[in-house]
This record gives C-alpha cells, structure tokens and sequence, in this order.
C-alpha cells in the first residue's frame, strides 16, 4: 500500500510517499494514521493532532473510520486551502 | 464545453471565458470568478511575497471534475471551466478561474459560487505563505467551511 | 476604481476587469458577469433576430451610479465597472457587464449579483425584441422582482 | 413641465416628450397620468392600464402618490426590462 503525505504531514514526516503493508489488525483509516504514527518520531509528530488530519484512499476523501482493505494509495493531508 | 485543469501557467480568463460565449446564441450569462494572490501583510506587517501552492496531482483534478459534474446536475450550465494553478505565486497574480455559462444569470452566478466555495475547502491544494524569512502553511478557515455548508443545507 | 457607463458599441469585458485588477496586490477576488442576447425562439418558434434597447438618456446612468453606491456601502468593495448597452443588439452580442473586485470573494460574488438584480428591475432600459416582421415590448418578469427584492428582505 | 415617455408609452402617445402645464388640482403622479390620459386618444391608450406605468421625477423612480410640485421632468415607462 501506497502512502502519500501532502503540505505539513509531508514536511513532519519528511518524505512525499512510502510504501507500507500494515498488519490485519490495522483495519480503517485511523488505526492506519495509529500505526504509522507508532513508526518514529516524525511519523509521531506529522499524526500528533488527528483531528486536523484528513484522508483519502485512491484519491477520494473518506472519514477515518473508512476500511482501507484492498486500497492502492492512501493520501494524509492538512485541511485543504486551494481555491 | 466543460473543462477542468491544473498548470502553473499564468491563465487568461477572458480567452477561457471567450471559448463559452463565441459563436453561440445560447448563452445569455457569463460568469467569470478569479482569485488573486493578495499581499496582506500578516498581524506581525509582514507582507506576502509568494504563495507556493502544493497539490495532489490526479485527485486534484478528479475532484474539480466531480464538482463540476454535480453543478451540472444542479444548474442548467451550456458550459464551465475550471483552472487551478500550482507553484510558486507572486502578489497580484491569478490562482484559481472559475467560469460558468447559462442561459440565466441565477444558474451561472449560483454555480460559479458554489464552485468555489467546495474548491476552497475540497479540492486537495495546499497554500504556503512566504514573507520574507517567515511564512508558513495557510489555515482552513471556518467561515470556508460554513460557506461550503451553506450548498448541502437547503 | 468606480464606474458606470451606457454606450452603444460592444464592451471589452476582459479590459474593464484588468482596470480593477491590473498593478494592484489588494484584490483578491474579481468577478465579472455578462449578460448576453440569445436568438431563444418565442412560444410560435421565431428566433430572436435582434434586441433594441432604449433607456433613459441621464437617469439610466445615475440610477446605476446610485445602485453601484448602495452596493458599495453594503460590501467591501476595491472596484466596480457597470456597462451597458443601448441601441440594437444581435444574438451572440454582450448587453450588460458588471464587475465587482474585492479582496475575498463572498463580497464580489454578492455585489455583483445585487448589481445584476437591481439592474434587471430598476435601471431605466427597454428591451424590444425583432423576430422576423414580428416582435414586441419585452414584458417585464416577476422572477426578476422577487431577486431583486430578496436584498431588502433581509 | 417636461414629459417624457418611454418604450411603449412613448409608442402609443406618438411621441417622446411633451411641454405640459396642469391646472393646479393636479398634485401627484396619479393626477397628472389621469390628466395626461383625458386629453386624446393617444394619451388615453398609454394610460389605460395605470398599474404597468411607472414614473420618474427628475430622474429618480417615485410612486404614483407622490407630489409634482416644483418638478422640472416627469417620465412615464413600463417597468423595466434592462440587464
């Protein structure tokens, strides 16, 4: 599974991408943000706030509680700020 | 004609908006919205010298064309054009272009605004301040969200 | 920059929004609206052949002046740019143009509605309608009265 | 006084402005249209429905109830149909 990172999750973390394969227990889009943020102390910082942390999975944007079975690129981001 | 894009190149509204209207007799309002790059200065007087504009390339795209599909299904639009630029943006350059065209005025302002109020807070761009030496990443603001709001809660 | 004008030639809309945008860094959002003649065929299937537009020589432009004044006392408004057009008028050709710059976009996106609902319902202008040998006074909408009334309403 | 008509109201009355003088009984909008309309078939044409003529003195939009006194232009139109 691909893992993205985008504006300051991208900068805390210090990489754009990753690739990871999580064990079975890390089922939705939170135990994910969990388990990554387990990973080191970047990770820790980049996921320290989750309510601020938004996601998508193949490019679609879901809620935390989104099953991550079977998705080939998940993205963490920042609120947005386009427009 | 429905279009969506994301470059770094400066953009001309007035050619994206010109490719709606020319040689048609079925357009009776054209909206055009473009957002600017501002150089207010922050609470400290710092001013903006730049905005960098960090983007998810594909989602952004595929999100500006969902959002123009439901506007399309919510107003009788003869066409629309979407530009989101990315990069390094300089003070009183153009960042985003939203262009709507109908038969009636309400459908093409209604549809250009609500365009741009789910650009703001669901298009996956990403706004970084530079002044100077300072600068940091742009905060999601409320008031974007409530606007955002306001489309689902009639 | 404020300002209204009534002209018969055809108006360059993308040169009036640079007026208001052009070598500044305050304007953050730039909308422009242009209405425009559609050739719509009538209920016995006429296309429209051309629109001719009489107005109020004098009151037709203070009466925009007074309106572009009430929307700049109600938004924060950088810019504005009225124009309208007299005289005949073929499909395809802009009529109306109303731009608003500001530096965020609710304002813009409002002013510049107010300033189309108010134009539709209370500037001195005519439109008569040439389709083929026939045509007529276009009457005036009720539609257009309940927009321009819901500025008041609240 | 200066009169003017406008779109179908100048149509019917056959011309675009006229010189009035209204005896002194005439005091607002309502009683000059009402006046206006007793003098020919022309005028009584325009006039016939009061409810679709809107006026303006010296260039500002009034009700019919208002006062003509001291005022230099009245126009008389249909409601407008710009934009």
């Amino acid at each position: 599974m691909k893992v993205l990172y985008f504006a300051w999750l991208r900068e805390r973390v210090g990489r754009a991408e990753e690739t990871v394969e999580p064990p079975a227990e890390v089922v939705t889009v939170a135990d994910l943000a969990r388990w990554l943020a387990a990973k080191d102390e970047a990770h820790a910082h980049a996921f320290e706030n989750p309510a601020v942390v938004r996601a998508a999975l193949d490019r679609r944007h879901v809620k935390p509680d989104a099953p991550i079975a079977g998705v080939r690129e998940i993205a963490f981001f920042p609120p947005m700020t386009g427009g | 004609m429905f279009e969506v894009r994301v470059q770094s190149a400066v953009f001309d509204a007035s050619a994206e908006a010109a490719r709606l209207s020319d040689a048609r007799t079925d357009v009776g309002a054209l909206v055009t919205f473009t957002g600017l790059c501002r150089a207010d200065p922050d609470a400290a007087g710092a001013p903006l010298t730049a905005l960098v504009l960090e983007h998810y390339p594909g989602m952004a795209e595929e999100e500006m064309a969902r959002h123009l599909d439901t506007a399309r299904e919510r107003w009788p639009l003869t066409g629309a054009v979407i530009v989101h630029r990315h990069g390094r943006i300089l003070p009183g350059e153009p960042i985003v272009l939203v262009v709507t065209a109908s038969a009636h005025r309400e459908a093409a302002f209604a549809a250009a605004a609500f365009l741009m109020d789910w650009l703001k807070t669901n298009a996956p761009f990403w706004k970084k301040e530079e002044r100077g030496a300072a600068g940091g990443w742009v905060a999601a603001k409320a008031s974007d969200d409530a606007a955002a709001a306001r489309w689902t809660a009639d």
